[in-house]
């Protein structure tokens, strides 16, 4: 409200907050000039429509945007700086009253009645707000008008732990801690293996009796343990990569990850 | 005197009086139910309620939880200068009086009401009150967050529920909660209805100036 | 009913009960009277301190100021406990175990059979559970206390005496103390039982990946 408050000759006091209602009645003559004591081109109609002291139903929109334009007109000409907001609702004000002027017949749709019919609803219901806001701020309010207890000993709940265990918890806690703490021997398991030398031989001999290319896998004992067979994967790659070196085999891999192939090398 | 009240208070009664005496903040009836291993509090709120009606000292409820304040009538006794509460901006009261008559309500309904933006600190000053809160999102294109009241928003201006809102009723009667296009539908089908060639007051300056 | 109350309060009466109730701090008549243009509000204390006395509240007078408190006999309802149900740690249910094996054993010998040190908190768990207790002092240098199981803890794990407890016997048999590189082993056999194939893996990632 600072600033560009202005009373076109006359001696009331500026508005010193805004107090939720409209103007004081009586104060036509002194519109005030404020256009920052406003929310908008639509705050301002409405507190135009209001000095009007009828129903905002039976508001007369011409009567309103005459007063609109004056307004701003008296604004501009006491080189008011004017938000475009409110140039732009007096242009289209200006326009909705030569249109409502027009004969009937030669008025566009929409019609113009229709459109100051629209106007005339937002007013209503942007009223109906203010004055419910106004009446919201008057009720009896909590730490303004009433008071809850100063000094409330609190009511307070307190969280018991109940603690959940069960037995089988309880014995499998006690193996845990008897099988760290026993003193342990290591033992070697012995494992089905195949070891390098017998891979080598045993690739040497299946190469003698094809010059075909064979998958790796068809080197391997076919019914074996599955540890077994595991074991002698990785002992006949080395075997096939070893026999490779040696000139006696040579590997074959499409591509990458893909099957492994050998064959003899003619000697 | 109150009817209920014939000697001394119960022990129910008098433990949920002392319950609600205590507690910082508002107690449904089922939390004080709950402190009170199940008990039905419902008639001992009646009771409580009735007896400290015409006391210095008021039992109400609001948005479904309970609490004692003192009488409105107190209040310039009570008045005190150090926590005067913030004096919100009209367009902080405007806004929260849209969202409670509305709720719940995106900020583009809001703007449609005011005709003008609202600018994010309005809607963030009545959240740091606790007076509004996010109440999701509205389901259409956009997915625009939707705004709504809290119960401290009830508790604040002594409402005991929306329905509670001054005026709301009237309000809701009048279709001025409705949006302008409901508002406009309607009013030109009546119009047509009644006459279909009106002649109305926007047209007549004169007869209103 | 109090011979001093007929009737509705009075406003004197109501302004007095209003203040104590929204004053923070106890206060004195002498407050309370300058806040209500010096009145003399020594009966109104009396009256409200007679008709508080049988309620849920009293009005108390503690060095010459007056505050609202609860009723002695309802303070209790003024802290409600809440079970909360939590699972005990592995290290707690370790010190549980042990306890129940070697008692009565202090936290040095359970650290040294468990090899680990043993928080502080972890026996005040089991106290507060109730499954452990002290059980006095071990008759060496140093004095340390010694802990042991209580009746609720056979009782919560369904055991009628400790001699229940499995021995050790039967925790190898039932395969609780294996070496971890046994049950390894034994898992990878599980394993290849499954997947007949195990080789593939080797040449053919993409099918086990």
């Amino acid at each position: 409200m600072e600033g560009a408050a202005l009373l076109p000759g006359m001696d009331e006091p500026p508005l010193a907050a805004w107090d939720g209602v409209a103007s004081q009645p009586g104060s036509d003559a002194a519109l005030y000039l404020e256009l920052d004591g406003w929310e908008g081109p639509l705050d301002l109609l409405l507190d135009l429509a209001r000095r009007q002291k009828v129903d905002l139903k039976a508001i007369s929109i011409l009567a309103l945007v005459d007063q609109y334009i004056a307004y701003i007109d008296r604004a501009e000409a006491l080189k008011l700086e004017i938000a475009a907001d409110y140039l732009v609702m007096a242009a289209w004000l200006a326009y909705l009253k030569s249109a409502l002027l027009l004969p009937k017949d030669e008025q566009e749709d929409p019609s113009p009645e229709e459109l100051a019919l629209r106007l005339q609803l937002r007013l209503e219901r942007l009223g109906a707000m203010r004055d419910a806001a106004a009446r919201l701020m008057a009720r009896d309010r909590l730490g303004r008008d009433v008071f809850a207890r100063g000094a409330p000993e609190g009511v307070r709940v307190l969280r018991r732990n109940q603690w959940q265990c069960d037995w089988f918890d309880l014995i499998r806690a006690y193996g845990d801690v008897k099988r760290r703490t026993q003193p342990v021997v290591h033992m070697v398991r012995e494992r089905p293996v195949m070891t390098l030398d017998s891979a080598i031989e045993r690739v040497s001999a299946m190469l003698g009796v094809t010059l075909d290319w064979l998958e790796l896998r068809a080197f391997l004992p076919p019914h074996a343990d599955p540890r077994l067979r595991r074991s002698a994967l990785a002992s006949s790659f080395v075997a096939a990569l070893e026999l490779a070196r040696l000139g006696k085999a040579e590997l074959r891999q499409e591509d990458v990850f893909g099957p492994l192939h050998l064959r003899r090398v003619k000697a | 005197m109150n009817p209920d009240e014939q000697g001394p208070p119960d022990d129910l009664l008098r433990a949920v009086e002392a319950l609600l005496f205590a507690a910082e903040t508002p107690l449904s009836a089922e939390e004080i139910s709950a402190h009170l291993e199940g008990a039905d509090v419902k008639p001992a709120l009646a009771q409580l309620q009735a007896h400290y009606a015409p006391r210095g000292v008021h039992l109400v409820e609001r948005g479904r939880r309970w609490q004692f304040q003192t009488a409105p009538d107190m209040a310039h006794l009570l008045r005190r200068e150090k926590d005067q509460l913030r004096r919100l901006s009209r367009a902080a009261t405007e806004v929260l009086a849209i969202i409670a008559y509305h709720e719940p309500v995106s900020r583009a309904e809001i703007e449609a009401i005011r005709g003008v933006q609202t600018s994010a600190g309005t809607l963030d000053v009545l959240m740091e009150a606790g007076w509004v809160r996010v109440a999701g999102r509205r389901d259409v294109p956009g997915r625009p967050v939707i705004y709504a009241t809290t119960p401290d928003f009830l508790n604040h201006f002594g409402l005991a529920s929306r329905r509670d809102l001054p005026g709301i009723d009237e309000l809701k009667a009048a279709g001025l909660l409705d949006p302008v296009d409901d508002a406009f539908d309607e009013a030109m089908e009546q119009r047509a209805d009644i006459s279909p060639e009106p002649t109305d007051s926007l047209e007549n300056p004169e007869e209103s100036a």
